[in-house]
């Protein structure tokens, strides 16, 4: 008899103790943030998808080697190439220069192997993230052409 | 410990032949017991048994306190032969790894079930039969788990195209 | 007569509309109150301080499409969700807001709200057997089961505060406590020392009969998907939710009526109807409060909960209230 | 526990609980053959969100299966990529700079606090508690918030390397973490004053649900399923690997063998975890985070590599079978709940379907972990 009261009293306590914290909580500030109205700065480290670095002239850094393309688990990048002729101390060199440079979002893992295996730094994460769409060719990215857009909006 | 206690007991599953010398390096390699070298490979003791004394030697390990890991297959598909692993470990502090194999030939893949003496076998073995086709004989409810019902494809097997 | 019958119109009108304002802004509320306790606004988008999410939410769920899956019992799957609002709807015709606020005042006001609310298990029977789902089923024979069992220790402390006051008409039973919270009937007397227990318990059976958590067993939503009204959408959910909370507003009502003095003021001064809205939406607070706190009991500790501990509990109190009276 | 009523095997129904059902948390599926609310058989259906990374381990080269193992489990990734990367170096023989692991232990255990949150807010909430998910997920985003400033990523990290780490932490990182821990144990408390002490929640779990140490051995439990069942067996203990000698903790272990014992124990684990992190913080040395000698394409030895670790769930073991190419000839993932979850068949039988989804919360089920 004594136990079947004190486990009333003790589980009364308990409830009590339990409402006493979430009354605690009710007054305390909320931490959400209110998303589209409010935002926060991304991580510096933060991996958005990749994106083309370009040199001073504002031309991809670039040099078409082919480590990203390769080093990508989910073939989700592919290349494209020109080789145009150009004039280095007198003489006329050919050199392969960057026509295309296409990611398919929708299949990246975000693993970074690309920017890993790129000895040339012409490779880096976007802070993008505000990437929501409903047709998938909209995350099939022409870096390139991103690039230039980048360009232009800097200069 | 009981590392030598079981590797004892392994032995005396093949009654007196002792591996030769550089069984390891055989391929296929003989049925028989090796100790492992851990730091390298992980676990202690690998022993390939024939399939008829497969259940044997499970039992030894049942009775030494051994719990199942997993069981998966490989397909050696140059051999013309299918394996299957089982993987056995401790829950006390006796570390010891134990890895029982076996072969069987690809195109009659046929293993006797060990979810008589492990009930915990009984979803590996379905698993195993899913990716490689592998017949558990006398297993309750050899019907495909990960792959759908229906499914009449191994896709483990290295001749497997999607 | 024919004054009566308009009065009884006007009444039901207004009683309607102050359930579904309630029903909807006790929505809000709740919403809000959960946010705040889990840190977070709550709905804030539409409207000041979202006010405005439960007329839109109102529409949304007007405007879709009923659906009535296939095999269902069509008339009891329709009947359910009118059935789960229309007692709640007439048990306010009875209740005393104030001394001259109440649409019908009865002497039986008490038997009459009990009658309605055990209508509320008729509609969760319906529509969960109507809904042709497993777990419709289930959860409606747990619910059956809960109401049942907590009507008995719920009906037994109304008897105890009717003995105490001597009249089953709502209206008597509040001017009975008038003047002051000493005066109350939650207040213990030498006539009835265990008030603030049957209080307690009374409370414990409103929320059980509520399907309120932690007794929300008849929806259970991580066991039994939406338990009894897995099927329903539309309106019919609509209703169904209306329903609940204005079952909750009547509980918490006869609470404040049958143990917190109805429409008096703790202090004996300034009665009136908003000291009776003051009460009952403390009490409501306090249910949002408990259901964003704790979580849910099994049906076996419902029930045990019911016959091992309220139930003797509420029997020992009658029998001593009783005894007292006839002391006293 | 047998059922306090006699069962009638003939006057039943079958109850498909899931593939899409709230209590699974994902998409499994389990046939329940019931009689009224008591479960007198059960069956689970696997498969439903089954991608065959194993086969996808095959073609890819071991650096490529990187980004795989962390979409095992979406809610411990990092255990599972640091057993990975441990087999492989365990083969390759590959020497890691201890600043290295350091931070890798260090990361795994947030990573661990961080699922566990997880599960408990989750838990609760299949017992009908919402509140403490979100008190649950508010702790868990500050982890989350500091494994993102370190790998990038919020769920889904590509963190470690074979060798090494993909990044060094920062000040900011161990700064952060130093903050964290105190406010940790203080939600702990709170955790521990508003559910374990819950009447209601005892209620439900207490007695509820027995596996024994037996049947965890016959179905390979591990990880909290087997500890709650008094088995002390911890891989992080049991076959030290990585900096977990330099540590000092304890393996939380009760004997009850129900419901609350598993929850026990996870709750202890935190605490335990917060430990580790604290040491490691304390201890973390300097020095390169990457492998010197490493080769750029890794080919492994021919032969047969296995590594365990104990993630959250469990032991997780990673096989590895090599014939000496650059990705692998075969390649086999133990998952933890796979085998935790395997009793839940045999043990639920008799049970209430609410004490049943109770016991599934404790089993901690993530069902892409389960089906790979």
């Amino acid at each position: 008899m004594g136990g079947y009261f004190s486990e009333i009293f003790n589980g009364s306590k308990s409830l009590l103790i339990g409402m006493g914290i979430t009354f605690r909580e009710f007054f305390k500030p909320t931490v959400t943030v209110q998303y589209p109205y409010q935002t926060i700065k991304m991580s510096a480290r933060f991996r958005g998808h990749i994106e083309l670095i370009a040199d001073e002239e504002g031309k991809p850094k670039c040099v078409v080697c082919g480590m990203c393309e390769r080093a990508c688990p989910s073939g989700c990048i592919t290349l494209g190439s020109t080789s145009i002729e150009i004039e280095v101390d007198g003489k006329i060199k050919k050199k392969k220069v960057l026509s295309k440079y296409d990611l398919d979002f929708t299949k990246c893992s975000l693993c970074g192997q690309c920017v890993e295996n790129c000895s040339f730094g012409a490779i880096e994460f976007s802070k993008e993230y505000n990437l929501a769409s409903t047709r998938k060719e909209d995350y099939h990215f022409n870096l390139l052409e991103r690039l230039k857009r980048l360009e232009e909006r800097n200069a | 410990m009981i590392l030598e206690t079981t590797q004892q007991a392994l032995q005396a599953l093949f009654a007196g032949s002792v591996p030769a010398d550089g069984a390891e390096a055989a391929t296929p390699r003989g049925n028989g017991v090796i100790t492992r070298n851990y730091k390298i490979h992980g676990y202690h003791l690998d022993a390939q048994v024939a399939t008829d004394q497969l259940l044997a030697a499970v039992t030894i390990l049942d009775h030494a306190g051994f719990f199942i890991e997993s069981i998966t297959g490989v397909d050696w598909i140059k051999e013309n032969q299918m394996e299957v692993i089982y993987d056995f470990s401790r829950y006390d502090f006796d570390t010891c790894r134990v890895v029982i194999r076996t072969r069987v030939p690809r195109d009659q893949p046929l293993v006797p079930t060990i979810s008589t003496i492990y009930a915990g076998a009984n979803w590996h073995e379905r698993e195993t039969h899913d990716f490689f086709g592998i017949k558990f004989t006398g297993h309750p409810h050899l019907v495909p788990l990960l792959l759908p019902e229906d499914a009449d494809f191994h896709p483990l097997l290295k001749d497997f195209k999607a | 007569m024919s004054l009566t019958l308009l009065n009884v119109i006007v009444a039901v009108v207004i009683a309607i509309a102050f359930a579904a304002a309630n029903a909807a802004y006790l929505v809000w509320a709740e919403r809000r109150g959960a946010a705040r306790i889990q840190r977070r606004p709550g709905p804030n988008i539409n409207g000041p301080f979202g006010l405005l999410q439960p007329p839109l939410d109102g529409i949304k769920l007007m405007t879709k499409q009923l659906m009535i899956p296939g095999g269902a019992d069509k008339i009891l799957f329709m009947v359910a969700p009118v059935l789960a609002m229309a007692p709640a709807i007439m048990s306010f015709v009875t209740i005393p807001f104030s001394e001259g606020i109440a649409a019908h005042n009865m002497e039986i006001g008490v038997l009459m709200i009990f009658a309605f609310a055990s209508m509320g298990a008729m509609a969760i029977l319906f529509a969960g057997w109507g809904s042709r789902n497993k777990y419709s089923v289930m959860a409606s024979v747990r619910a059956v089961s809960q109401n049942v069992s907590y009507e008995i220790p719920m009906l037994i402390t109304a008897i105890t505060v009717v003995m105490v006051n001597g009249s089953m008409d709502l209206k008597a039973i509040s001017t009975a406590q008038a003047g002051g919270f000493w005066h109350w009937n939650i207040f213990p007397s030498l006539q009835s020392p265990l008030m603030p227990i049957s209080f307690i318990i009374f409370f414990i059976c409103s929320l059980a009969e509520t399907n309120r958590a932690p007794f929300d067993l008849g929806e259970a939503e991580s066991e039994l998907v939406a338990g009894f009204h897995t099927e329903y959408g539309s309106m019919g959910f609509g209703l169904f939710f209306m329903g609940e909370y204005a079952n909750i507003v009547i509980g918490a009502s006869l609470t404040t009526i049958l143990f917190l003095g109805g429409w008096d003021c703790p202090f004996g001064m300034f009665p009136g109807v908003w000291w009776f809205l003051l009460k009952i939406y403390i009490l409501i607070a306090t249910f949002i409060w408990i259901r964003w706190t704790f979580p849910r009991t099994t049906i076996y500790g419902l029930l045990n909960l019911s016959w091992k501990i309220l139930i003797p509990i509420s029997l020992f109190n009658l029998l001593l209230t009783a005894g007292l009276l006839k002391v006293f | 526990m047998s059922a306090p009523i006699q069962l009638r095997p003939d006057e039943t129904f079958i109850l498909n609980v899931g593939p899409q059902h709230p209590a699974t948390h994902g998409v499994l599926r389990v046939k329940m053959q019931m009689d009224g609310e008591y479960i007198v058989k059960s069956e689970t259906v696997l498969g439903y969100i089954h991608r065959m990374h194993e086969k996808m381990g095959e073609n890819r080269t071991y650096a490529q299966y990187l980004p795989n193992l962390s979409r095992l489990d979406y809610l411990g990734a990092l255990g599972y990529t640091h057993g990975h990367v441990l087999a492989i170096e365990r083969a390759a023989g590959i020497e890691v700079p201890e600043r290295a692991e350091y931070i890798r232990a260090i990361t795994v255990e947030l990573n661990r606090v961080a699922s566990h949150l997880f599960w408990f807010g989750a838990f609760v909430m299949d017992l009908g508690g919402f509140s403490p998910l979100m008190y649950a997920i508010q702790d868990r985003e500050h982890i989350l918030d500091m494994l993102e400033a370190v790998t990038g990523a919020r769920l889904t990290y590509c963190y470690y390397r074979f060798g090494g780490l993909y990044n060094d932490v920062d000040d900011d990182f161990t700064e952060a973490a130093k903050r964290f821990i105190p406010r940790m144990r203080k939600s702990l408390k709170k955790y521990d004053a508003l559910v374990t002490g819950n009447i209601i929640f005892q209620k439900r779990l207490e007695g509820i649900a027995p596996v024994s140490a037996e049947m965890c051995r016959k179905y390979g439990a591990t990880g909290p399923v087997a500890r709650g069942s008094g088995i002390n067996f911890d891989v992080r203990k049991n076959e030290p690997y990585s900096v977990y000698p330099e540590f000092d903790f304890d393996i939380p272990v009760y004997h009850e063998c129900d419901s609350m014992a598993r929850y026990k124990v996870r709750m202890d684990e935190m605490e335990q975890s917060l430990r580790i992190i604290e040491q490691g913080l304390e201890k973390l040395p300097g020095g390169p985070i990457m492998a010197e000698k490493k080769p750029k394409n890794i080919k492994l030895p021919v032969g047969d590599f296995y590594q365990a670790v104990e993630t959250a769930r469990g032991s997780f073991g990673i096989r590895i079978v090599s014939d000496g190419d650059k990705n692998a000839y075969r390649l086999k993932l133990r998952s933890p709940t796979y085998s935790n979850m395997h009793l839940f068949d045999e043990a639920c039988e008799g049970m209430l379907i609410m004490d049943a989804l109770a016991f599934m919360g404790t089993l901690d089920l993530v069902i892409p972990e389960m089906d790979r």
